[in-house]
């Protein structure tokens, strides 16, 4: 299979959707069922594809960065088309295609308003290229490139497919209608980020010998290349860039919105991918190359991100919007994530990386039974809602199931995560404040309670108890099979994560530890 | 003290008289012709340092056509001929001649620290050199300018021209 | 009627003909010459709709173009003066075609006013240099003022003031800008968008080849005036763009922040004296910066004759008509916020990378407000792929069709084109720019 | 020692062109004083050519070359106005401003 | 990638078998339960008895395999440890398996028995139900969760398991969640369990991380070898663990959620009450029973003072409960403290003898409470009465329990509390030794109490209650026996098998064996005993009722205190859970909408805002506004003129030359 070995595989599973994408676009707008078929399949080709590469990756050399490839690609600034895959992007990737896959499904019977299947499909294509090409991107601009991609799509998403109801924003004199909101606020904020994200690379390129690649700037980073106040400046704008992305607190704010206001496919994507493009950011790029101030930050970030799991948690409490809870929620398991990461230890990174796979599994599914349930309900207020277990009991079920997932039931894939990432930050790296990771730890510690407490009091207005009256004159749908085999899946994931970590860990583990060697020493 | 420069002073002062009623003028015609005397005032220094073809062109071009177009410019637009109150923006003088002062200031300062120089006034008519010259080094700019006479003139006769239809057409 | 059959050869030729002097000149003219005659294809229809003079107009956007092609080559004062007047003074005619637009009278007179000043400040420069040097030749000029170490005179200075400020003017840069929003409004669509591309680069390669081929020497001081100028104008146009309504004046200070980009990194060259760092992303800058704001033009152009009104707000949902000009526009404007893997963000790129190159904190200062401002100027970009998309149709019974005729066709294809390899591989780009400054460098 | 006073006149010839332009409302007189401010320059060149003694006469032929563009700006300033006049019966400039916002 | 680790006792004399086959499958008692949930999940609604024969069957199964590894046990002794690596982090490896050895195996005897038997129970009672199907899953799952933390060999399974049996309880405690109460009540157990579980996860997070370990094998050999990294976190590991076992087994102040648990239906009751979760926390006790021995003996102190004060007021507020199973409940929490104190005093045996007998005699009392509710339709006591002669077999087998519980000789009860009793009297904790005999005394009364006012007297509901059918009765006989003879493993001096049973593990167990009965303490528990039950007769029985009974001992205040639970739930929700839920949650969202949002959409704001301000006030007009202020008054030529005033071009060209002019200034003069 020197086809998959040599980055031609790896090439065809970030760029085969947005050719797809393209194709698309040319089918006429009349014939749906070609475009939903074409789509779906070009999806299913893509995960294929990434799960074809699994035998041909290397699992005892984890480590090394695999089946990858170097093409010059703008010569004129030494920035090259340089790809390959690692333990820790290998789950990722294979997360990406299939969450995607998963999604398409969903849409094919599940358009929101206004349908036009075409530009809808199209765009999640692209935005798997994006989220594609960052997991496997080892250049820093062609990384950049690929983590801008994905916001235009997820922008139109938001924008045109999202949330028609209007409501008053703080600060705005008039009600502005949720979609318009969010959907800018998320490009903004997002923008913001990584436009001095880009500042941080250039930054790196030219006290780097002038290359964009990472493993050369791993390597000169791990050999003290960058220190001082250009160091301290440039892990500053990285942390700028991926921290929007992640989010951490207090650069959240544009998450609730984008996802309460995102259609359900878009929530999804959203949470289950885009989110973990910033955490993947950390560990592929600021803590290898800037190690040093990695240390030196990780405090910060371990603070920042307790102060997120509390935050979040107390947020969710407040809320009277379901999807908006659940976005809440991915600011609080993110805050398990980013603690784990911040412990620059090999269990904490370890379990970021868990972490974010099983959030984007768990909060994905969480986000397509609320999205489903507010398209049967017309509405997300859980005080309106109750009794959903006897109105859509396979909604309801799974919503249970998820949300145990979500509050980090042992047993589920949840758990690693919000575990391991505590098991890391009670011992940071050697001459890490142990005062700071341990107080984090224990907030985290206590987070866990208050997730547990909101999920389950979530459940208990939205699923538990008589239902309504009001939804007496409606027809309401239970899950249909198109539903059923976007979810199931995910169900099998979580449990399979869950019960059998090392599906994950197998892949991740010695290349943390030797990432974590190389940038810390022994 | 030569002549030569004693009939500059003169000139210089004549400039600078004419120049300010040139712009102070509350008559039209008055500060037309004002500018005429500038320019004649201009070819006479001209030739005082021996460039007297370009005080030629000058008083040909100048005197001999600019002005009138502006004169049929002024009567064309029914500007009000004598005296007019209103022809300043009164509003704007303060400033106007703050910004012209300043700039005065600084240019002159800048020129008066960055040159100084005797000049030897030559003898003889250095015309034929000039036509020379015009025709071989810089011929190449000699040509474009013509480009530049030529859309100035059509592009002038098309905007000047007068066309009802599209007035009344396009009229907002 | 010849001069416009032959409009649509002559370009073509003419670059094949033109005399080369350098790289730098040959790819320029090659640009300018391409923004002349997809500016002809914006044009056919325009012209057409309305009365207007057919012959004399491509005869006057032939003059300037023209004039921008003497500029690229020119290297001598005369001649780069005559140049830019040779550019400029078909433009102030053309600007003023809608003949019956107050609009557009007024945004002629504007322009000519301030042009007519700006080309007496350039000149005044002109005659500072030539009194202290007694040369015109730019290679002569700055061999004189090395030999006597006139580098930073006050002369000198005070003429790459006045240069800079008459062709700030053309560039349309803070302080200078003001006419730009007036006369860009007022002006057929087409030949705003000339303005704004090629009447800018115009302006961009004159002050290029002047700072770097004659005030080389006062680097320090320009740098410092174009880095402040810089700065401003990036803030300046950006937030002023956020308040526009009319799509026109929005392009027009989004364009005016553009400059700002553009002239940012030739601060910085002024400032550490390595031209070829910063001319290298200026002109990949200028390059991409012209097909995608020509791009943009064009599909305003689309939508307001479609929606027919001149504010944007009212266009609420057009996209849905055509679906083909939303892409088109999504794409420019957001290539113009420098989105991947649109052709702008490779712009912003080069310009990031060589504010950055020295580390001057001059460059680290400009790219900071660079990034603030690349944020702030995706709000008004994005707002306008917004309402075409996103907001309601305003006349959902609407059955008027949707024009986009074939000429306009051809404009978008090659424009969202050139976008989109610029942007997923911009080596070409890159290599357009590296070599015109390698062989402009020396 | 005659070169500072002529090229100082000549600034304040630039200095009082500029005055006229920002405070006259006529637009021909705009135009007249734009003539003073190039006519500045055409001093300053002739001055310096004097003043070099530049054999190749560069000064002058700079200054030929002004005047004429110059004579180009005044036709094209003058259709302009004329043109504005059709359509607004005043050539005061400080009237033309439909685009206030 | 089984890992066969054969245990070796170097220390001790005895030699003991790996159990063999029957132990290295004993994994099927951990899947199985998995693997029959999922069948009934998806294929009960089509079977005929929906889904509850194959629960039955599962359930059996594992009780037989039980009694067959239980037989092996006592004939040849197990201690074994199996496990399967599913993760490796960092140097941790991550293992599940199975430890097969004498803890473990009492546990799965007790566990399966009594599950067996609620199941039968529960065929029947539940018939008829709501979500029937969906509640033998359920508890399925219940024994299942019990088993895999049971049978596990390392902590993380232990997390895991215990976890799992606080999301069963969850589904069966709100099982009716149609009402909110019930659903209420799943959510506080839940979280009350959580909140304990953060001590039990911080506890292991430090135990690994100072072991190097997951392994509870390798962590007391460590812990009894005094390795430094151990030895330093002991007191404070040994305290998280038990922050965790409190909530699992109901200690104060983390029991208010096992009363609130009776909203489940009765089966659920009893099987949580008597074999899983409860015992979950005693059991992690008995599991790290070395390693608090050894090196956490500080901490053993202050399980034992949590023991005494749970047994005592917990006894104390069943007292003066009316609804039956509340006071079953708190009895329960009560029974615990016994055996969280024995385990406190070091009474490793007796905590577990305790645990097990009673898991058999509880287990009886819920089902035969079940039974009388099944048959009045109610669970207060004030509206039963009489019940003896309309349910006899539920009757008798009742009473078997409430001796067995008040620790009359010779039922089960008397010889575990017993010795529990007997452990404080050597260990010389002479008050707390009181305190035990005090609540011996209580249990005594308050279960006559519970009697009398449930089967003696006149009947008060309404209705006809009949005794219940033999699905029913027929495990309350079978419990019954057990409630009875389960005690005989363990006397002193007689038979004391119970005690090589469950000591024969890994890590050696050194602890006080009565060789006799301790007269003393045996004297004293049996005459409170007796004191309690013939003042719980002459109260109730005597008088007739409730009423009459109760205002007899009301001592104001304190039995409104009592009646109050000691206001802890108030405690609760007045300052923990509505600070948090109610103000701290509106604080935060209000800060996230009108702070942060605010803060960031200002930046927004103030980027138009400055931007209209430039546009108007300097880009456009500036100049214009400049020279408003400096000339004004200037504006005398007409109305025509005025007009006029706001031309634009010159403003550019103003602005145009003033900024000439500044540069130009700045560079030659300032820089």
């Amino acid at each position: 299979m020197e086809l998959l070995t040599n980055g031609i595989g790896l090439t065809a599973v970030v760029f085969l959707p947005i050719i797809s994408a393209l194709v698309l676009t040319a089918i006429p707008k009349s014939q749906e069922l070609l475009i939903k078929g074409f789509a779906l399949v070009s999806s299913i080709v893509t995960f294929v594809l990434s799960v074809l590469l699994l035998p041909q990756f290397d699992f005892s050399n984890a480590d090394k960065l695999q089946l990858g490839n170097k093409i010059t690609w703008i010569k004129s600034i030494n920035a090259n088309y340089e790809i390959g895959i690692d333990g820790i992007s290998l789950p990722l990737l294979i997360l990406s295609t299939f969450i995607t896959v998963l999604a398409i499904i969903y849409s094919i019977e599940h358009l929101p308003e206004p349908k036009s299947p075409k530009g809808f499909l199209a765009l999640i294509l692209v935005l798997e290229t994006g989220m594609n090409g960052t997991f496997v991107a080892l250049d820093l601009i062609l990384f950049f490139v690929f983590f801008e991609i994905v916001l235009l799509p997820m922008y139109f998403m938001i924008g045109i497919w999202g949330d028609k109801t209007v409501r008053s924003v703080a600060g705005f004199k008039n009600q502005i209608e949720t979609r318009l909101y969010a959907s800018i606020k998320f490009f903004v904020f997002t923008l913001f980020g990584s436009a001095f994200m880009l500042l941080g690379f250039l930054g790196l390129y030219y006290r780097g010998n002038k290359t964009f690649s990472i493993p050369e700037l791993i390597e000169l980073g791990t050999s003290g290349a960058f220190t001082g106040t250009f160091a301290t400046l440039v892990f500053a704008v990285l942390f700028l860039g991926f921290a929007v992305k992640v989010p951490m607190w207090p650069l959240h704010t544009w998450l609730p919105d984008a996802h309460t206001a995102a259609p359900t496919v878009g929530s999804v994507l959203l949470a289950a991918i885009l989110l973990k493009l910033g955490s993947y950011g950390f560990i592929r790029i600021a803590i290898p190359i800037l190690p040093e101030q990695a240390k030196a930050w990780a405090p910060a970030i371990a603070i920042l991100s307790a102060i997120g799991i509390i935050y979040g948690s107390l947020a969710c409490l407040a809320q009277t919007d379901l999807k908006r809870l659940i976005a809440f929620s991915s600011v609080g398991h993110m805050g398990f994530v980013m603690l784990g990461i911040a412990s620059l230890t090999p269990i904490g990174i370890n379990a970021a990386i868990i972490g974010m796979v099983a959030h984007g599994v768990i909060t994905g599914l969480l986000f397509f039974l609320s999205g489903s349930m507010a398209h049967t309900y017309h509405t997300r207020d859980m005080g309106r809602l109750g009794g959903n277990m006897k109105l859509l009991p396979k909604t309801g079920a799974l919503l249970g199931f998820t949300a145990m997932a979500s509050l980090g039931l042992p047993g589920l894939a949840g758990f690693w995560g919000e575990f391991m990432a505590l098991l890391g930050a009670f011992n940071p790296l050697d001459g890490l404040n142990v005062t700071i990771f341990r107080s984090s730890m224990v907030a985290g510690a206590i987070g866990t309670v208050l997730t547990a407490g909101y999920l389950l009091w979530m459940l208990q207005r939205v699923n538990l108890g008589e239902p309504s009256e009001e939804w007496n004159e409606m027809e309401l749908h239970d899950a249909d099979g198109y539903e059923l085999a976007a979810w199931i899946p995910l169900v099998i994931l979580t449990i399979l994560i869950g019960v059998f970590p090392k599906l994950i860990f197998g892949a991740t583990n010695d290349a943390v530890v030797s990432l974590l060697t190389k940038a810390f020493g022994g | 003290m030569e002549i030569f420069e004693i009939v500059t002073y003169f000139i210089l002062l004549g400039l600078i008289s004419t120049a300010i009623r040139v712009v102070t003028t509350s008559n039209v015609i008055h500060a037309a012709i004002s500018l005429v005397f500038t320019l004649a005032l201009t070819a006479i220094l001209f030739l005082i340092l021996s460039s007297e073809f370009v005080a030629l062109v000058l008083v040909l071009v100048y005197i001999g056509a600019v002005i009138v177009l502006f004169l049929f410019g002024i009567m064309i637009t029914r500007a009000p001929l004598g005296k007019n109150a209103e022809l300043d923006n009164d509003k704007n003088k303060k400033l106007g001649a703050a910004i012209a002062g300043s700039i005065f200031l600084l240019f002159s300062y800048i020129l008066i620290n960055g040159f100084d120089g005797e000049v030897t006034i030559a003898s003889g008519s250095s015309t034929e050199l000039l036509g020379e010259i015009l025709l071989t080094r810089f011929i190449f700019p000699f040509e474009l300018v013509s480009f530049v006479l030529l859309a100035a003139l059509i592009g002038g006769i098309t905007l000047a021209r007068k066309d009802e239809a599209l007035i009344d057409k396009d009229q907002v | 009627m010849v001069i416009q059959w032959a409009s649509y050869t002559s370009p073509l030729y003419a670059f094949e003909n033109s005399y080369v002097v350098d790289k730098f000149s040959i790819i320029l003219k090659g640009l300018f010459i391409l923004i002349t005659y997809l500016t002809f294809l914006l044009s056919i229809n325009f012209i057409e709709s309305d009365k207007y003079y057919q012959g004399e107009y491509y005869y006057l956007l032939l003059s300037s173009l023209l004039g921008a092609l003497v500029v690229s080559s020119s290297r001598d004062l005369l001649t780069i003066f005559i140049g830019i007047e040779l550019a400029s003074t078909p433009m102030f005619l053309l600007s003023g075609w809608k003949k019956g637009d107050r609009k557009s009278n007024e945004g002629a007179i504007k322009f000519f006013l301030l042009g007519v000043l700006s080309a007496s400040l350039i000149l005044y420069g002109f005659s500072l240099l030539y009194g202290l040097t007694g040369q015109l030749v730019f290679s002569e000029i700055s061999t004189y003022l090395l030999s006597n170490a006139l580098g930073d005179s006050p002369v000198l200075l005070l003429s790459s003031i006045l240069v800079i400020s008459g062709i700030g003017f053309k560039i349309s840069v803070v302080p200078f800008h003001s006419w730009a929003p007036d006369t860009y409004e007022g002006a057929p669509l087409p030949i705003t968008a000339y303005l704004s591309v090629s009447s800018k680069a115009t302006g961009f390669v004159a002050l290029i080849v002047l700072l770097t081929k004659v005030f080389a020497t006062s680097g320090q001081s320009w740098g410092v005036i174009l880095a402040i100028i810089s700065g401003a104008t990036m803030t300046l146009g950006n937030l002023v763009a956020l308040q526009q309504s009319n799509p026109v004046r929005l392009l027009a200070y989004s364009s005016i922040s553009q400059a700002g980009f553009i002239i940012a990194p030739l601060a910085v060259a002024g400032i550490t004296g390595n031209y070829q760092d910063g001319i290298f992303a200026s002109v990949t800058y200028l390059i991409i910066y012209a097909f995608m704001n020509l791009g943009a033009f064009l599909s305003i152009h689309l939508f307001s004759n479609f929606a027919g009104s001149d504010n944007f707000y009212d266009w609420g949902g057009v996209a849905k008509h055509s679906p083909l000009a939303g892409v088109l526009t999504t794409v420019f404007f957001f290539s113009l916020a420098g989105i991947p893997p649109l052709g702008g963000w490779f712009a912003k790129f080069v310009v990031f990378r060589s504010l950055l190159s020295t580390g001057e904190i001059v460059g680290i200062s400009l790219a900071i407000i660079g990034a603030i401002n690349a944020v702030i100027a995706l709000v008004y970009y994005a707002r306008i792929s917004k309402v075409i998309w996103m907001d309601e149709l305003k006349n959902p019974e609407q059955e008027q069709t949707f024009e986009f005729q074939n000429p306009l066709k051809v404009v978008g294809a090659f424009t969202v084109l050139i976008t989109f390899i610029a942007g997923v591989f911009p080596g070409i780009f890159s290599y357009l720019g590296e070599v015109s400054s390698i062989f402009f460098g020396n | 020692m005659i070169v500072q006073p002529v090229l100082v006149v000549a600034a304040a010839l630039f200095s009082l062109g500029i005055y006229g332009i920002l405070v006259r409302r006529n637009a021909v007189m705009v135009l007249l004083s734009i003539e003073l401010i190039l006519n500045a320059v055409n001093i300053n060149f002739i001055m310096f050519d004097a003043m070099l003694a530049d054999t190749l006469m560069q000064g002058q032929i700079f200054t030929i070359f002004i005047i004429t563009i110059a004579a180009a700006e005044v036709g094209i300033g003058l259709a302009i106005v004329l043109m504005l006049f059709r359509n607004r019966q005043t050539a005061n400039i400080n009237e033309f401003d439909l685009m206030k916002w | 990638m089984v890992n066969f680790n054969l245990i070796l006792f170097a220390e001790s004399e005895a030699v003991y078998t790996d159990g063999g086959v029957l132990a290295e499958f004993s994994w099927l008692l951990v899947v199985l339960p998995f693997f029959a949930a999922l069948l009934i999940t998806f294929f009960g609604k089509y079977l005929p008895m929906k889904g509850a024969e194959v629960a039955l069957l599962t359930i059996g199964s594992i009780f037989i395999y039980s009694v067959l590894l239980m037989y092996l046990h006592i004939t040849q002794g197990i201690a074994n440890e199996f496990f399967v690596n599913v993760g490796s982090i960092g140097q941790f490896d991550i293992e599940f398996g199975w430890v097969v050895d004498g803890l473990s195996i009492m546990m799965y005897f007790v566990v399966g028995t009594v599950a067996l038997l609620v199941f039968i129970y529960a065929t029947n009672y539940m018939q008829g139900e709501i979500r029937y199907t969906f509640f033998f899953t359920s508890l399925t799952l219940f024994a299942g969760s019990m088993l895999v933390l049971v049978s596990s060999p390392t902590l993380i399974q232990i997390l895991i398991g215990w976890e799992l049996v606080g999301v069963c309880s969850y589904l069966l405690i709100g099982h009716y969640w149609e009402k909110k109460d019930n659903s209420s009540a799943a959510m506080k157990a839940f979280i009350t369990n959580k909140i304990a579980d953060v001590g039990l996860m911080i506890g292991i997070i430090i135990l690994a991380l100072n072991t190097g370990t997951l392994r509870i094998s390798e962590i007391l050999y460590q812990a009894t070898h005094d390795y430094d990294g151990i030895t330093n976190v002991a007191f404070t590991a040994g305290i998280l663990l038990f922050i965790g076992a409190m909530g699992k087994s109901a200690q104060f102040p983390l029991h208010v959620w096992l009363p609130d648990a009776m909203a489940g239906p009765t089966p659920v009751s009893a099987l949580m009450h008597a074999a899983t979760m409860v015992t979950a926390g005693v059991y992690l006790l008995a599991r790290m029973f070395p390693f608090y021995q050894s090196i956490a003996s500080e901490a053993l102190d202050i399980v034992m003072l949590f023991g005494v004060i749970t047994l005592l007021t917990a006894g104390l507020i069943a007292v003066v409960q009316d609804d039956l199973k509340k006071v079953l409940a708190y009895s329960t929490v009560s029974q615990l403290g016994y055996m969280v104190a024995a385990i406190g005093s070091g009474a490793y045996t007796a905590a577990l003898f305790h645990l097990w007998t009673h898991a058999f005699f509880k287990a009886l009392l819920f089902l035969g409470a079940g039974s009388v509710i099944h048959a009045v339709h109610s669970n207060s006591m004030l509206e039963m009465g009489g019940l003896r002669k309309v349910m006899p077999k539920t009757f008798s087998t009742f009473i078997i329990g409430t001796v067995a519980l008040a620790g009359l000789p010779p039922f089960a009860g008397f010889f575990s509390k017993d010795e529990i009793l007997a452990s404080f009297n050597h260990e010389g904790e002479t008050t707390f030794f009181f305190i035990a005999v005090l609540g011996a005394f209580i249990t005594a009364f308050y279960m006559t109490r519970a009697v009398s006012l449930t089967f003696l007297g006149e009947y008060r509901g309404h209705g006809h209650p009949h005794e219940s059918d033999s699905m029913m009765t027929t495990p309350l006989i079978v419990l019954a026996v057990f409630a009875a003879g389960s005690g005989w493993v363990n006397i002193p001096g007689v038979y004391t098998g119970f005690t090589d049973w469950v000591t024969t593990r890994k890590t050696p167990i050194i602890e006080y064996h009565p060789e006799s009965f301790d007269l003393f303490a045996l004297g004293l528990g049996l005459t409170a005993g007796l004191i309690g039950i013939a003042l719980g007769y002459y109260l109730y029985q005597l008088q007739g009722s409730a009423e009459t009974g109760d205002s007899k001992i009301k001592v104001e205040p304190i039995w409104t205190v009592l009646e109050n639970k000691y206001y802890i739930d108030d405690f609760y929700f007045k300052f923990i859970i509505d600070p948090i839920k109610i103000n701290l949650a509106k604080a935060v969202d209000v800060i996230n909408t009108n702070v942060i949002d605010r803060f960031i959409n200002g930046f927004g704001q103030i980027a138009s805002f400055l931007g209209a301000i430039i546009y108007n006030n300097i880009d456009q007009n500036g100049i214009d506004k400049f020279l408003n202020i400096s000339s004004s008054g200037t504006d005398s030529f007409g109305g025509k003129v005025k007009l006029l005033q706001t031309g634009r071009t010159q403003q550019y060209l103003m602005l145009f030359l003033g900024g000439v002019v500044t540069i130009s200034l700045l560079i030659l003069f300032i820089i």
